[in-house]
């Protein structure tokens, strides 16, 4: 066993561990520290299986914005009282042996996957070219099976609009409630002021490389959104309303310009979603450049949750 | 153990644990959790199946890899609803439960539409 | 010369894990969170810091050398606010109780 | 490359299909207001025109359509394809849709003073999406594309349930909510293993590289396991009567009769396409034992509900339990295949236009009476024939009486079964009937009586009008020609390979 392998393990068990603990801990907020600690680690995990685009998406969205959605809502659920019974031995035996079935079912079938394994890497890698990126992955994304990835861009405009459906009728069209307290810590307002303009150019900078290197729209736009996180938890901006115009038209941006450019590929290059020859890869950034925006924007207000202020004059 | 067997590994504890969790816990928030144990147990498997498909001089497969990152952002998509809807459930009744015989009242004609 | 700078890097390196485990330590074992903060954001800095001093000479270019001075940088900005606000969290609570 | 990766000619519907409703709800989001309503039905007669289109396409190729997104062939690229049950889904989704975008006119415009309105726009948005998410359920070929479909439409669907906004339709929504990531995850990682067996989600390019694998059981059992919870399939029900009962009714109709119908869509795509060459493991008993449990249990529970509203959503419970059959008796290649084939299918479209007609006429009902307890109808049908007569034609597709969709359904079904000699679902066919008249009678029956009833507003014409072309539909169905049926078996991989000599 080489020393990788040692910490290979030891990385395994931990994150086990760390989701046990998840499961097992009494009070919600306990458990929600230890996903967020796990989110971590899982990305080094990522790191591991050579996948770099996943173990930013997994640290920024996997565990940094879900994270921050999910302290929220701890703490303000926590201080209700229990509402149900816990579980009788006969459903924690039974549900404990389903859950090993399945876990080993999985294991099996994961370890007889067939070998040689097949892989649509060469091909992939064959058709790059074509559209002047260096990534795969984005050209997975925004090339080869940029269909999933427009219609996974209308499943978060779907979400927006589910999240600030819960509202009471009289707010809408109002803003939701704000990510802070009135009086925010002065340490958080340092470190946002500090923090939110080089994490803005990170998150840029990540977009624009994600042609060639691990980044991409997607960790570039989360990035972005984590800025405007912190700077509405320190109270440096307010979240907006949601009858706002502008805000609308550039949730939809990214999603509708993958669309139109989409729509026009007939014209362009013989088919729907296909990219004209030596022109791919501007269009490809123009497309990225407009999901950043819809990501950098969504992510944050499906956070801040539905409208709770009445919308004003 | 190369990483990606270590890894198919955990993926399946992963599964397991958030499934037993999902089922056990009465905590919609606890369940909630559950499911995004789930979802990154699963979202391993793509990336042992990324990592099997390494061929020459391609380290991974990208195929599985995007698609990891479409589901990521999916999932929290989901649980930012999830989150919405308990919150606003807590604010209406003051509590948080998926118990239905909570709502029910005794021939509640007036209720539904 | 390589050799010196290996030799430096492991000794920087070496440091720099040194530090970590001891705050991990205290972590684990010092009596009350304050403590532990203190112990722990303080060895934790240092021990990245040191990590980072024995990567530079293996930077390649000098734009990772770049991007590791930041990284170091914005851990320790993030890490000390962080540590502000736990220790803020952690007073509030006592005045509540 | 085989023919069934290349474009054919007019595979373009098939994508514009999936746009036309993407770009609504796009343009619903950012313009707002009270185009959202505009553009959702606006937009109805176009999506019913490229479904005929496809219907037309389908018929006259006698193949399937297909259309190779971005001129990529599967495995590196995604193509979508329409076969006769393709095309047959998507006209029935774009006539239930606009009926119950037309039917919720009144109880969701956007109030007058009002610029915008909470539940206005989430309803139209929402519409939108259930038939943009059924679209790709229609006609993608590829696992994972469908994947996102999935959670296209749990996302549609949830804000619907709880559009009204009260604390038990959220604590409703919740547990639907909890049930379908549920589903969405373990079809996703069913999906992954097939990737890891085979590099490809393609169905047809699966279906050709399937061979028994130990990830290949697994990936079965997990999907099939996720999609059952979707589907609401007994025991994993739980869910259903309460999203579906305290929705309004123009989202019942929609999510009783088309929503659950996508997750069983998929289910048959993944027996009947992607794994019908391995080898029966006693899978198809299992799904028809487990319809026939929702059978019995969905029409027992109907049988003792005090509102209308719970009452058609339990017999949901059932009447999807009936589809399930169709594993059983419509996979292999014998003589009585195609009569179990066609009667599931039949049973999916009779149980769409049915219910979603029930649930309409319950509303309007609601609205006249100001109640849905079925206790105090005593009268209602004289005072609103049209409803009660709708419920009553809805009531016999349940039942499978003649003349009616359900009728053709169930009988088609009931054959298969004596032809097999697998009697046992005869049995379960003919229980489900009696139990199914039974809580017809209970709705029909008080109201029939001459007592004098005092209704709080006269009956909303329109709304009656809309819920009885609904059940009218699933009336005619059950005269469906010989030519009907030809037209779901196009494409239908079993045929083919029955077809070699």
């Amino acid at each position: 066993m080489t020393l990788f392998d040692a910490l290979d393990l030891a990385l395994a068990a931990i994150v086990l561990g760390l989701a046990a603990w998840t499961i097992a801990a009494r009070e919600v907020f306990s458990a929600v520290v230890g996903y967020v600690a796990y989110g971590l680690l899982l990305a080094i995990v990522w790191v591991r299986l050579y996948a770099p685009d996943v173990a930013l998406t997994e640290a920024a969205i996997g565990s940094g914005v879900t994270g921050v959605l999910l302290v929220a809502a701890s703490t303000r659920l926590g201080r209700l009282p229990k509402a149900e019974a816990p579980p009788g031995a006969a459903l924690k035996i039974a549900a404990a042996a389903l859950s090993l079935i399945v876990a080993g079912l999985l294991a099996a079938a994961v370890l007889y996957l067939p070998d040689p394994a097949p892989s649509l890497a060469p091909e992939a890698d064959k058709d790059l070219a074509a559209t002047g990126l260096g990534n795969a992955v984005t050209g997975v994304l925004i090339a080869y099976r940029s269909f999933d990835t427009m219609l996974e861009k209308v499943v978060l405009v779907l979400a927006v609009v589910g999240v600030w459906s819960v509202a009471p009728d009289r707010f809408w069209g109002g803003a939701p409630a704000p990510l802070g307290p009135a009086a925010p810590e002065a340490a958080l307002v340092f470190l946002a002021r500090i923090l939110a303009p080089i994490g803005i150019v990170i998150g840029v900078q990540m977009f624009w490389v994600g042609a060639d290197d691990p980044g991409g729209a997607f960790q570039g736009g989360a990035i972005l959104a984590a800025m405007w996180i912190i700077v509405m938890m320190a109270r440096l901006a307010e979240p907006p309303r949601i009858g706002s115009g502008w805000l609308r038209l550039a949730l939809v941006s990214g999603p509708a310009v993958f669309l139109l450019v989409g729509l026009a590929g007939p014209l362009m290059a013989g088919s729907f979603f296909a990219f004209p020859a030596g022109f791919a890869k501007p269009l490809i950034l123009f497309i990225e450049a407009f999901m950043v925006l819809s990501i950098a924007l969504t992510l944050p207000l499906l956070v801040a949750g539905p409208p709770s202020r009445e919308a004003g004059p | 153990m190369s990483p990606p067997i270590i890894a198919g590994f955990v993926g399946a504890g992963l599964v397991g644990l958030g499934l037993y969790a999902l089922i056990v816990n009465p905590e919609p928030l606890k369940k909630l959790l559950a499911f995004n144990l789930i979802g990154s147990g699963v979202f391993l498997v793509f990336g042992i199946v990324a990592r099997r498909g390494a061929v020459g001089v391609f380290p991974f497969d990208p195929v599985p890899q995007a698609m990891v990152i479409t589901g990521i952002v999916v999932a929290f998509a989901a649980s930012a609803l999830a989150v919405a809807l308990m919150l606003r459930l807590a604010e209406e009744s003051g509590r948080v439960t998926l118990d239905p015989d909570a709502w029910t009242k005794p021939d509640d004609g007036a209720e539904g539409p | 010369m390589s050799l010196a700078v290996d030799l430096f890097s492991l000794l920087a390196i070496g440091a720099g894990v040194f530090f970590f485990l001891a705050g991990t330590v205290a972590l684990l074992r010092f009596p009350d969170s304050l403590s532990r903060l203190h112990a722990l954001t303080k060895s934790d800095n240092l021990g990245l810091g040191l990590v980072v001093l024995g990567l530079l000479p293996r930077a390649g270019t000098p734009l990772s050398a770049l991007k590791l001075i930041v990284l170091w940088g914005l851990v320790q900005l993030s890490s000390a606010s962080v540590a502000q606000l736990v220790g803020a969290a952690l007073r509030r609570r006592g005045a509540a109780e | 490359m085989t023919p069934a990766e290349t474009t054919t000619s007019s595979g373009a519907l098939l994508v514009l299909a999936i746009l036309l409703p993407s770009a609504g709800i796009l343009a619903s989001f950012a313009l707002g207001g009270r185009n959202a309503e505009r553009i959702a039905l606006g937009s109805a007669p176009l999506a019913l025109a490229i479904a005929l289109s496809v219907l037309a396409e389908v018929w006259r190729a006698g193949r399937p359509i297909v259309y190779a997104i971005a001129g990529l062939s599967p495995p590196l690229g995604i193509a979508l394809r329409a076969d006769g049950i393709s095309a047959v889904m998507l006209v029935t989704s774009a006539l239930i849709i606009p009926a119950a975008g037309l039917y919720a006119r009144a109880g969701f415009a956007t109030p007058p003073a009002e610029r915008e309105s909470r539940k206005a726009f989430t309803f139209w948005i929402m519409l939108q999406a259930i038939s943009a998410a059924l679209a790709i359920i229609f006609v993608s070929g590829d696992l994972f594309n469908l994947y996102v479909a999935l959670e296209l439409l749990t996302f549609a669907a949830l804000p619907l349930a709880c559009v009204e906004g009260r604390a038990e339709t959220f604590a409703a929504a919740l547990r639907y909510l909890l049930f379908a990531l549920f589903g969405s995850i373990f079809y996703l990682l069913g999906a992954a293993l097939l990737y890891g067996a085979f590099g490809t989600l393609d169905i047809a390019l699966l279906a050709e590289r399937m061979r028994p694998l130990p990830a290949v059981t697994a990936a079965a059992a997990l999907m099939s396991a996720g999609l059952l919870a979707k589907t609401a399939l007994f025991p994993l029900h739980l869910w259903l009567p309460p999203a579906h009962a305290n929705a309004p009714a123009p989202a019942s109709a929609v999510l009783s009769g088309l929503v659950v119908k996508g997750s069983f869509f998929l289910t048959l795509r993944l027996w009947f396409y992607v794994l019908p060459a391995l080898p029966a493991v006693g899978f198809d008993a299992i799904l028809g034992a487990l319809g026939s449990g929702a059978v019995v249990f969905g029409s027992v529970l109907a049988l003792m509900q005090p509102r209308l509203k719970l009452l058609i959503a339990y017999s949901t419970i059932a009447q999807i339990g009936y589809l399930f059959l169709i594993f059983p008796l419509g996979s292999g290649l014998h003589a009585w295949t195609a009569d179990g084939w066609n009667g599931g299918l039949m049973q999916v479209l009779a149980h769409a236009f049915a219910k979603a007609a029930m649930f309409l006429a319950a509303g309007v009902l609601y609205e006249s009476l100001g109640h849905d307890k079925i206790a105090k109808f005593s009268g209602a049908a004289k005072a609103m024939p049209m409803t009660f007569l709708t419920l009553g034609l809805g009531g016999l597709s349940l039942m499978g009486l003649p003349p009616s969709g359900g009728f053709a359904a169930k009988w088609l079904l009931l054959r298969a079964s004596v032809a097999s000699g697998q009697w046992v679902w005869a049995l379960v066919l003919l229980v489900g009937g009696l139990l199914a008249a039974g809580y017809v009678y209970r709705i029909l029956a008080p109201a029939l009586s001459s007592d004098p009833v005092a209704l709080k507003a006269p009956p909303r014409r329109a709304g009656e009008a809309i819920a009885l072309s609904l059940a009218l539909v699933a009336v005619v169905l059950g005269f469906a020609p010989e030519s009907f049926f030809q037209l779901l078996d196009i494409g239908r991989p079993a045929l083919a390979t029955a077809g070699l000599p």
